[in-house]
């Protein structure tokens, strides 16, 4: 048995009662992250109010991780700045992307759940794909 | 089926240090179809070999390498009979059986395809069997053709009008399937085709470690597999084929050892089988893949055959009980290692997740067969595979890890 | 050169468990150049990847399948070290020089090949930097041109007027011959060439187990070589390139692993560097590469330069010392682990044999450098090769046999 | 130390004072033999009288053992009859050719210093060039 299991509390409550899961009708761009390998997908709507990221939205289909890590990341950008936002996208690559390296920030509260993916590399791009969708969004912003 | 009737082969374990290293006591390996373990015989063979037998091949003068070329030609030599091959000659190292498709496709089907000729494969062919034809088929403007498949996952021969047809070059399709696990009809498929003079590849990858295998009596023009399957190492494998379709065959790689004289504008073959292993040869992963033919030798393929056919049915029947979820295939008369299955509503990658976290090893994903995946409506299947040293208490773990699956996503 | 001065490195043969053996205790191992013994480390790494780390890479969800994907990456990073890469998806893993030239021959330069275009190599490669350089060139109409040499056996550069043009699509050329033991001077060639745009293929087999290599000062487009020349084990060489090189070649072998799509009729390719690793990677090899890696780093680079460079010019002074004995090529400044030579009237075959009789292994042939032999008009050199290994006493002993040659043939 | 040195005193006689050798003026057949790979060359003529070979004779350069073999070949074969000849070829194609087997005879007499070099099966080229090109002589009459 593994130490520490993969599929914390917190993990599986984002995957089972994802937030902010639904149709994304009316959002000011909307732009869609998957992985070919699995067939995962995930498009990402975001709601503007000036600045901020008033509301953040996804819908799809993926794994436990994949959508886990949607739920919470529109849990995490929302309210933020686009700039916000945009770095939040950074430290997650910098986490989840290839050739990680050790000497990186771990994610910050709410997003500490996804950390034991780190341990399996197969499993990072379910990670990421949301976040890709997003940080597509804030480019064609 | 009692306990006794169905432990053919006594406990293997013993015979892979991995398994029986108290490190992976608790592991339940059932991912034997992507690789197996090794025995200790197959491990110490190439260690021996770097520490008492180690030296150039085909080319030194002095004694050790003498020794070493003899051990590397007896390699072959296993390789041949292990098969059935009438020369030791017909079997070409190659890295893999990647790459020796590659070869043949590169180096044999490309200069006998005309515009508008065919080239069958199936559609359960893994990306090795596939992605070679279709680019070879691409670039002398020929047809990849496809043999499709019944419900229960067997080729659907009748529908596939064009087979034995005018223009079929080659078929090039799996003995068994890597995420459907039946057995292929090639003795049948190549009979046929040999009246037809139509050469026929055989994709042993998946069958080679569990299934008898005599080339002269499949009389097949082409078998391909890899060590790493077959309890070998890593980083070899191998090409049989028929010594005229190999005379036709221009080599892939060029390099050391291949040539007899070279020019500044020409150069000319070496005999075969050397003219097909550019560079210096693989010695010590040859002398380990010998190994492993010893030790399947060893233990007989009619015995190992039956013991994982035995828990293939077995796990199928159990699997088959449990509610939501879904065999990939039906299991048929010809099943053989390799069992696929769908939990609706849950993914395959969380499947394999929490069975790794049980201990039980399985593969999750496309199996890098897209093409079947893609006809199935699938994109990813669990699948669990058997070798010489799973048991009962492998399946009994895979059953209460399913259960467990359930449990945490239900 | 007073003893001490000389013996930079204290005695390795304990490190090497063939060389230590009691069967093997009269031998004086100066095949080098064809291919290297093993240290303990590394036969002990690959034997430990498969009693404890041993499952399929890149595709396992259970945590021995994590724990085989990072020892696997690992070693890439491992070799991106040692040659200095910035990132380690530069090193593709190959199952040897020869297969990496081939790869780039087939994928990279033939695209960008077109009818009158050149290719440049040296009159000393080696067959596998010449023959698929050859093929391609036929194959698009383009030159095979050739940097010959001085009577000294370095590069006459002047005499290749044309090295420099428009034309010139590619320089492949050795770091070191593997005849004639000279460094070539890539860095200069690599400059001249990068302010033009021409990449230039560097054939590191013969160099990378002697001197230090940095392919960040070399500025090299491509590097590579083969681990069983290094102390590692066979069946596994690397190709590094610079990604832009890289993002610009198609991969040689087709197969699982390297593509993200595939349908019926096309496929996409997956990310650099799995994109050119079909099949299932050789994990064992690649463990075994990476602790060959670490035990070259563990003794230091410069250390073992000096070392080979000390022995080879202290053999070159004998051997030229000797009547009836002709050097190939002088020695020079940059003489590195090689020496070749020739005894009029006695056939290189003669030689080693009777050398192999007294437990010297050196190697006779055209040691796969057939243009070089036509142009210095011999068909056979006898050559010894150094490596960390050897002292002063293999020396010795090489000399004492070619005494016996000189009387068993006189 | 090898056990059984690879050059006989017989071997290195025939090597040193090859029987035969010399040009091939007036044979009424020449064939020629060699091995790319090292560059060694054999011609081989015979001189018939009736159905026998009333003398063979050779010409070239080689390896110890590629001359050797030569010489000892023009002693075996003169005076043989054309199948005889062939005979003999057949039985040293047996032991030195490729994927030779353990169950062969030996050679006899003046040809047992060849027997070493089975041994060593990069030098069993050298060994056959000479009778490879007495072979092609035998075809070609
Ligand atoms: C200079 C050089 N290049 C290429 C090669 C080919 O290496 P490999 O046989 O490991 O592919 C060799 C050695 O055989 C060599 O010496
Ligand atoms: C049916 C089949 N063919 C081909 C292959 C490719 O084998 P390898 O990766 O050893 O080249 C595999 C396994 O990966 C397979 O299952």
């Amino acid at each position: 048995m593994a130490k520490e299991s993969f599929y914390s509390a917190v993990l599986l409550d984002h995957f089972r009662h994802s937030r902010n899961k639904g149709e994304l009708d009316g959002a000011d761009i909307v732009r869609r992250g998957h992985n070919p390998r699995c067939g995962d997908e995930i498009e990402v709507g975001l709601y503007l109010q000036g600045e901020k990221l008033a509301q953040v939205k996804f819908r799809g289909r993926g794994c436990s991780v994949c959508m886990a890590s949607a739920s919470m990341m529109t849990e995490a950008v929302t309210g933020c700045s686009k700039q916000e936002a945009y770095h939040l996208w950074e430290e997650m690559r910098d986490l989840f992307g290839d050739g990680n390296e050790n000497d990186v920030k771990h994610p910050t509260n709410n997003l500490q759940a996804l950390s034991v993916v780190r341990e399996y590399p197969a499993r990072q791009r379910c990670v990421l794909i949301s976040w890709e969708a997003l940080r597509d969004a804030l480019r064609g912003l | 089926m009692s306990e006794s009737a169905f432990l053919l082969l006594e406990n293997k374990i013993a015979d892979f240090p991995l398994l029986q290293s108290a490190q992976h006591s608790c592991l339940h390996y059932l991912d034997n179809a992507a690789t197996t373990q090794k025995p200790a015989s197959v491990i110490s063979a190439m260690a021996d070999c770097y520490q008492s037998c180690y030296a150039p091949i085909h080319r030194g003068l002095y004694p050790l390498a003498a020794a070493a070329t003899a051990l590397y030609e007896n390699s072959r030599v296993k390789l041949a009979g292990f098969i059935g091959a009438e020369k030791s000659e017909q079997i070409v190292f190659t890295r893999s059986t990647t790459e020796a498709i590659n070869m043949v496709a590169w180096g044999w089907a490309r200069n006998r395809l005309q515009a508008g000729d065919y080239i069958w494969v199936t559609r359960m062919e893994h990306h090795s069997n596939f992605l070679p034809w279709q680019r070879i088929c691409k670039l002398c403007n020929a047809k990849l053709r496809i043999i499709e498949l019944h419900e229960d996952g067997t080729l659907n021969l009748d529908a596939a009008t064009e087979l034995f047809s005018k223009r079929t070059r080659l078929i090039a399709l799996c003995h068994v399937s890597n995420v459907l696990g039946g057995v292929n009809p090639v003795g049948a498929l190549c009979e046929q085709a040999a009246a037809l003079n139509i050469p026929v590849l055989v994709d042993a990858a998946q069958s080679v470690a569990h299934i008898p295998i005599d080339v002269g009596v499949l009389d097949c023009d082409f078998l391909v597999f890899s060590a790493h399957k077959m309890y070998g190492p890593t980083g070899i494998g191998a090409l049989y084929a028929k010594s005229a379709r190999l005379e036709e065959m221009e080599p892939l790689l060029l390099g050391g050892g291949m040539v007899d004289e070279v020019s500044d504008e020409t150069r000319s073959w070496s005999a075969i089988p050397a003219r097909f292993e550019a560079g210096s040869p693989n010695l010590a992963d040859a002398v380990g893949f010998a190994a492993a033919v010893d030790y399947l030798g060893g233990i007989g393929m009619r015995r190992i055959e039956a013991h994982v056919d035995s828990l293939t049915r077995r796990a199928g029947a159990a699997l088959a009980r449990i509610d939501g979820l879904r065999l990939i295939a039906p299991m048929t008369p010809t099943s053989a290692s390799i069992i696929s299955f769908d939990m609706p509503g849950i993914h395959p990658h969380d499947i394999a997740q929490v069975l790794g976290e049980c201990g039980v090893a399985v593969r999750a994903g496309h199996h890098c067969c897209q093409p079947l995946m893609h006809s199935l409506g699938l994109s990813a299947t669990t699948r669990a595979s058997f070798g010489v040293y799973n048991r009962q208490d492998d399946i009994d773990a895979l059953l209460a890890a399913i259960d467990r699956v359930r449990r945490l996503f239900a």
